[in-house]
């Protein structure tokens, strides 16, 4: 199977999308002349032309209100986000028109549109460019909402999401775009809405998605040395969650452990959390367990957002520790 | 969905001309289907205010009263496939497009049958058919939208048009600008429509904007402008007219200002007169009703005369006792309908 | 003790507020001439003059920036947000500005600005006009969350969070603002981030915040008709969130249901119950259950929107489910 | 926080005329002053490549180069009390007001001694001291937060100004538009300076604006508006200092289209020329380089021999490395610091 980068993978999901569906089209700040920001629209604006493929002036809630009024007509945008640092400024076109359109005409305008783009921090970013919004994005009804970790899921998923008539929010990585894995040459689907089992393992399970599913295998990798085998689940989509999938793996391992990119409060892994000990409470051996980003603004020092970050020895700590290993 | 019935009114854009060009007073059939439509809108808020009293409407309730010029003007000259976005002051032109007044009263008692499947109510006017995209809430919210559906004409090659209502404060809005220097960047098939009413809920335009000849914004974006009476439903038709073949004929976008007011309070909740405006002004203004200019052109034209008037308003009186009594009898949404409607099950 | 309205008691703090300080001002659609929209400002342009109590066009992004340049340079704004919902337009200056700024400053900015408005549904405002959003404002580090309940609570809290020199979103209801209670005539100020003991109880505990506070209460009484005592744990305040109080209240009960107005997806609720998972494990005799809206966009229907909200009913019957007396 | 130290250059600010009126270019003193702070703008930004690339600075990096003549001509007509906010590309804005190069340095390598402690970067430069109001990543957000500055300055009855940079592209974002239109409506003493490059990223202007010029767009908000050529120091302060006055003495804001080049690739990320612009388009700007231009005319006006331009630029090389062996040797933030300044702890 060829391996290919996450960026790749992008790029092929967009190019077979655009070729077999004429009403998809992408629209962004340098998607089209400068082959997007991260490069993942490389060659689309040769082969497509500059209606399908949209370079737009600075203006965030402008562009996505455009896609919102071109997908109540029929079209099926893709909106790129430079990052989704930036979608802040569109994110009442997201949240009160997207996301509410098919619901308060009463189903009559359907929201096939997807907004995506890099989510989280990169290297320094610095405070204005590093935040992981799927905590925000994943508390709207109405929304889809997917974070993909790996090539194959990346393209699998946004293949997805640009057929699924719902509106649906793409997190991607800047620090995934890099990131290379084996994509198989036929064309293939991921049903949004389903978790993966990145490992298998016996004594916890680590619930993740998006850029720290890399972080979680890492770390369940790295445990296994030591003879601890604990589960990835990968929910891939944080809303819908894939709970069946989260509660048989604790059901089997009775700890659980949530990692996550963003902030702790009211993060997805609160809401992770709380569908465990729900539907889980006899199962829990210990309480759950949450890693995720120092509760600060991300500091540009290098060591300092080091230290801000959730990574694999701190996945690993929590580990030990709902295994009373500590 | 609303599906238009036998025996309800057909919209006036039925009488719309081929060609665009615009009505003079002279068309005596014209205009008796422009002060139908103006006439239907009049009674039915009226009836709503009348509801709203009585609590078969909630919510927030934003009347149309005084304004019906602007929207059987405009969307006379429509065609059926060209599209319409507004705000939550919607009823007139969702009326004025068509949707019917069954449909429009059911959303507003919030049941089954309204347009909008009882979900939207009075801010939230939805209706497939005629293209009617909504009754949006969030000032200047829709703007972006518009030009989105202006792209996608384009986009597709089509001749289609979108009129863009919005009230005169949405010209300061960071959406308005944003999608208003995108159309003129792009060439799209929009127009932008304020209904000037010169309030924005309490504050009046010259408190609100730098500059008072809000169409001039349209230099900013290098679009084409203009400015009319939004009293008289002839001025509204030739300067929205004129705008609608640039949209159509060469895809260019306009911004007009149509300079109107409101006769009512801004929503069920606010007084008519009182704390931001005097009895004295909304007098003065009241001399301008469009209804009565378009009821007096003619009778001075001899198109019409008191008793067809009379009638007229009689026979519209009884759509309107109709559409009351259709909502009325429409069943709730039952309590499935809430989980519906979030997500379609479809994939393309 | 007098008793006055919710609406009045925020009067009395803004009015007591902008006579203490004169670097504190009013800003935000409509509250000058026209009184607030909800009359929560009336009078204070006649006392303050229109320097310190101003009408804004409709821009929310623009004049929740005023506000942070104000704060910058040593100004106090009062930035009133119509209704939290608009403040989607400007939240970029809530979240990438006000709540950053200090930290990206290295300390040199602090920011001691106030957004305030009703926040959540009221009746049959539909979709677009009905949404919960302290979830969304409690996520990020650098704002302080604030949701009062009580017409003594808004009070009190609203000084504190005007003289706190950290940006405070004020998170007020709709149908508060007609609620009446004890306010005493002499001044008073609440500590941000202190929960209150609105009920007590020793069966099971209700932990709750702002306008639920009322329906916790209101079911808690219901609830002691039954013989069934509860305690109502008012957060008051969602970030930071007195989690010594939860504990306390749920290490007494063993039960536990959180009630918010929101949706479910990664609601402060989810948070709470993270908290006391972690820090109640041993204690808990029950899953934690969480009441809070439908997750859908709220419909205007009257008796859908009914069905979507959270209530005494549904809060009565978490309460015995905990108790499984179910 | 940084504090201007001994032996480093003072900005040229020092400089400034007291009654604000434009500089003609016969005043040696005052030029050499301009002709210094532009220099080590140069050399400051050179060096700054140089330690991107063996990543002693970190994250997204976006140089000054060529538009000197932009920060150093507008900030050397301000007071002391006066205030400066820009964008992420604020290295030159932070050493023309007047940012020690070594806190500015220190701030790029995210040491404890840099301007916003190591917790902005190069991004985020915050200095107290001179009242420069940061270092905004977010395009079009900090326009807002100047046009609040200029409220407060009048909240006050102050006589202050703020100048707001901002690249050519903020233009078209929905926060320009609101907070020029309360500039605009409240008069407010604000310059909104744009420095229009030509490019955002990879976008040409005319690609992104409705209208090309942009600083026609204050007609919107019926604000005094300007253009000048953004090469020439001189053009910059006498189009500059005639807006302070304005904002100064009459509370008018004033839009200005200073029309500049950056000679280096949107970010450190971004090639010079190639995709977007043409080597030869390049090229053609390299001949208007502000700092050549300065040089060649004292020169021409013998203010300066080539050896006295020697000397200076040996000089500044001198402060340059100073600043980078003061951030190499300035400690990293202790890991306390990380949940520092999240919250202040006091009330007032
Ligand atoms: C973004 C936003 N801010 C505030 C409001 C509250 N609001 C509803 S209508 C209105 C006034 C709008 O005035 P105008 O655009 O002139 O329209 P009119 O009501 O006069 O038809 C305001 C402030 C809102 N709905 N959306
Ligand atoms: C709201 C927002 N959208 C996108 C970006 C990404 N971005 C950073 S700089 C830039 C181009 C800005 O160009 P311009 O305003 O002309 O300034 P210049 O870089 O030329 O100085 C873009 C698109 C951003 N930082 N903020
Ligand atoms: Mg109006
Ligand atoms: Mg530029």
């Amino acid at each position: 199977m060829p391996v290919i980068t996450y960026r790749d993978a992008l790029n092929q999901a967009l190019r077979e999308e655009l070729q077999r569906d004429d009403r998809v089209f992408l629209m962004g700040e340098e998607v089209a002349v400068y082959n997007g920001a991260y490069k993942v629209s490389k060659g689309l604006l040769q082969e497509f032309g500059e209606m399908r493929v949209v370079d737009t002036p600075i203006t965030e809630l402008g562009f996505a209100g455009v896609g919102v009024g071109a997908a109540m007509v029929g079209l099926r945008p893709v909106i790129e986000f430079m990052t989704w640092n930036f979608a802040l400024l569109a994110i009442d076109q997201v949240v009160n028109a997207a996301a509410k359109m098919l619901y308060m005409s009463g189903g009559q305008y359907p929201m096939p549109i997807v907004f995506r783009g890099p989510n989280g921090a990169a290297l320094q970013l610095s405070a204005q460019h590093s935040t992981a919004w799927e905590s925000w994005l994943a508390h709207i009804p109405g929304l889809k909402v997917v974070a993909p970790g790996t090539p194959y899921d990346a393209k699998g998923l946004l293949k997805a999401a640009i057929r699924d008539d719902n509106p649906v929010c793409f997190l991607e990585g800047e620090m995934l775009y890099n990131t290379k894995g084996e994509v198989p040459e036929e064309e293939y689907v991921i049903p949004l809405g389903k978790a993966d089992l990145k490992r298998e393992g016996d004594h916890a399970t680590i619930v993740t998605w998006g850029k720290m599913a890399l972080v979680a295998v890492q770390a369940a990798d790295q445990l296994a040395k030591e003879g601890i085998r604990v589960d990835v689940v990968d929910l891939r989509t944080v809303r819908p969650v894939d709970t069946e999938a989260v509660y048989a793996s604790v059901r089997k391992t009775n700890r659980c452990v949530v990692l996550e990119e963003g902030w702790e409060h009211s993060g997805v892994g609160a809401q992770v959390v709380d569908y465990v000990q729900r539907e889980c409470f006899d199962h829990l051996d210990a309480p759950v367990l949450r890693v995720h980003q120092a509760d600060v603004p991300m500091p540009y020092a290098k060591q300092l957002e080091k230290a801000a970050k959730p990574d694999v020895p701190k996945t690993i700590a929590a580990i030990k520790r709902v295994m009373y290993l500590d | 969905m609303a599906k238009t019935k036998k025996g309800e009114p057909r919209p006036a854009n039925a009488a719309a001309p081929q060609n665009g060009a615009p009505a003079d007073g002279d068309d005596a059939a014209l205009n008796r289907e422009l002060l139908r439509s103006m006439l239907l809108q009049r009674r039915f808020e009226e009836r709503c205010a009348e509801a709203y009293a009585i609590g078969k409407i909630g919510g927030f309730c934003h009347l149309y009263i005084g304004q019906e010029a602007v929207s059987t003007g405009s969307l006379s000259l429509l065609r059926d496939d060209d599209y319409v976005i507004t705000t939550y002051r919607d009823h007139g032109q969702a009326l004025a497009r068509g949707i019917t007044p069954r449909a429009v009263m059911a959303e507003l008692f919030g049941r089954i049958d309204g347009c909008a499947r009882g979900k939207g109510g009075s801010m939230h006017m939805f209706d497939r058919n005629t293209n009617f995209l909504g009754g949006h809430g969030i000032v200047g919210g829709h703007v972006p939208i518009a030009a989105g559906v202006g792209f996608a004409i384009k986009y597709r090659g089509g001749d289609q048009v979108i009129i863009c209502f919005m009230g005169e404060s949405v010209v300061n809005t960071g959406a308005f600008h944003e999608a208003l220097n995108m159309a003129g960047l792009w060439k799209l098939p929009c127009v932008f429509l304020i209904e000037n009413n010169r309030y924005g809920m309490g504050t009046a335009l010259e408190r609100a904007s730098a500059i008072h000849d809000i169409h001039e914004r349209g230099a900013a974006y290098n679009m084409h402008r203009d400015f009319c009476d939004g009293q008289d439903v002839f001025a509204v038709r030739k300067t929205v007219g004129e705008a609608i073949d640039r949209a159509r004929r060469e895809q260019q976008p306009t911004l007009i200002d149509v300079r109107t007011y409101r006769f009512m309070g801004h929503s069920m909740s606010d007084a008519v007169s009182g704390t931001y405006r005097s009895k004295a002004e909304l007098d003065e203004y009241l001399k301008r009703d469009p209804i009565a200019l378009l009821r007096a052109h003619m009778q001075d034209a001899g198109q019409i005369t008191d008793d067809e008037v009379h009638a007229l308003d009689e026979e519209i009186k009884g759509i309107v006792q109709d559409s009351w009594d259709f909502a009325d009898a429409s069943p709730e949404p039952p309590l499935e309908a809430l989980y519906e409607d979030v997500y379609v099950d479809t994939t393309s």
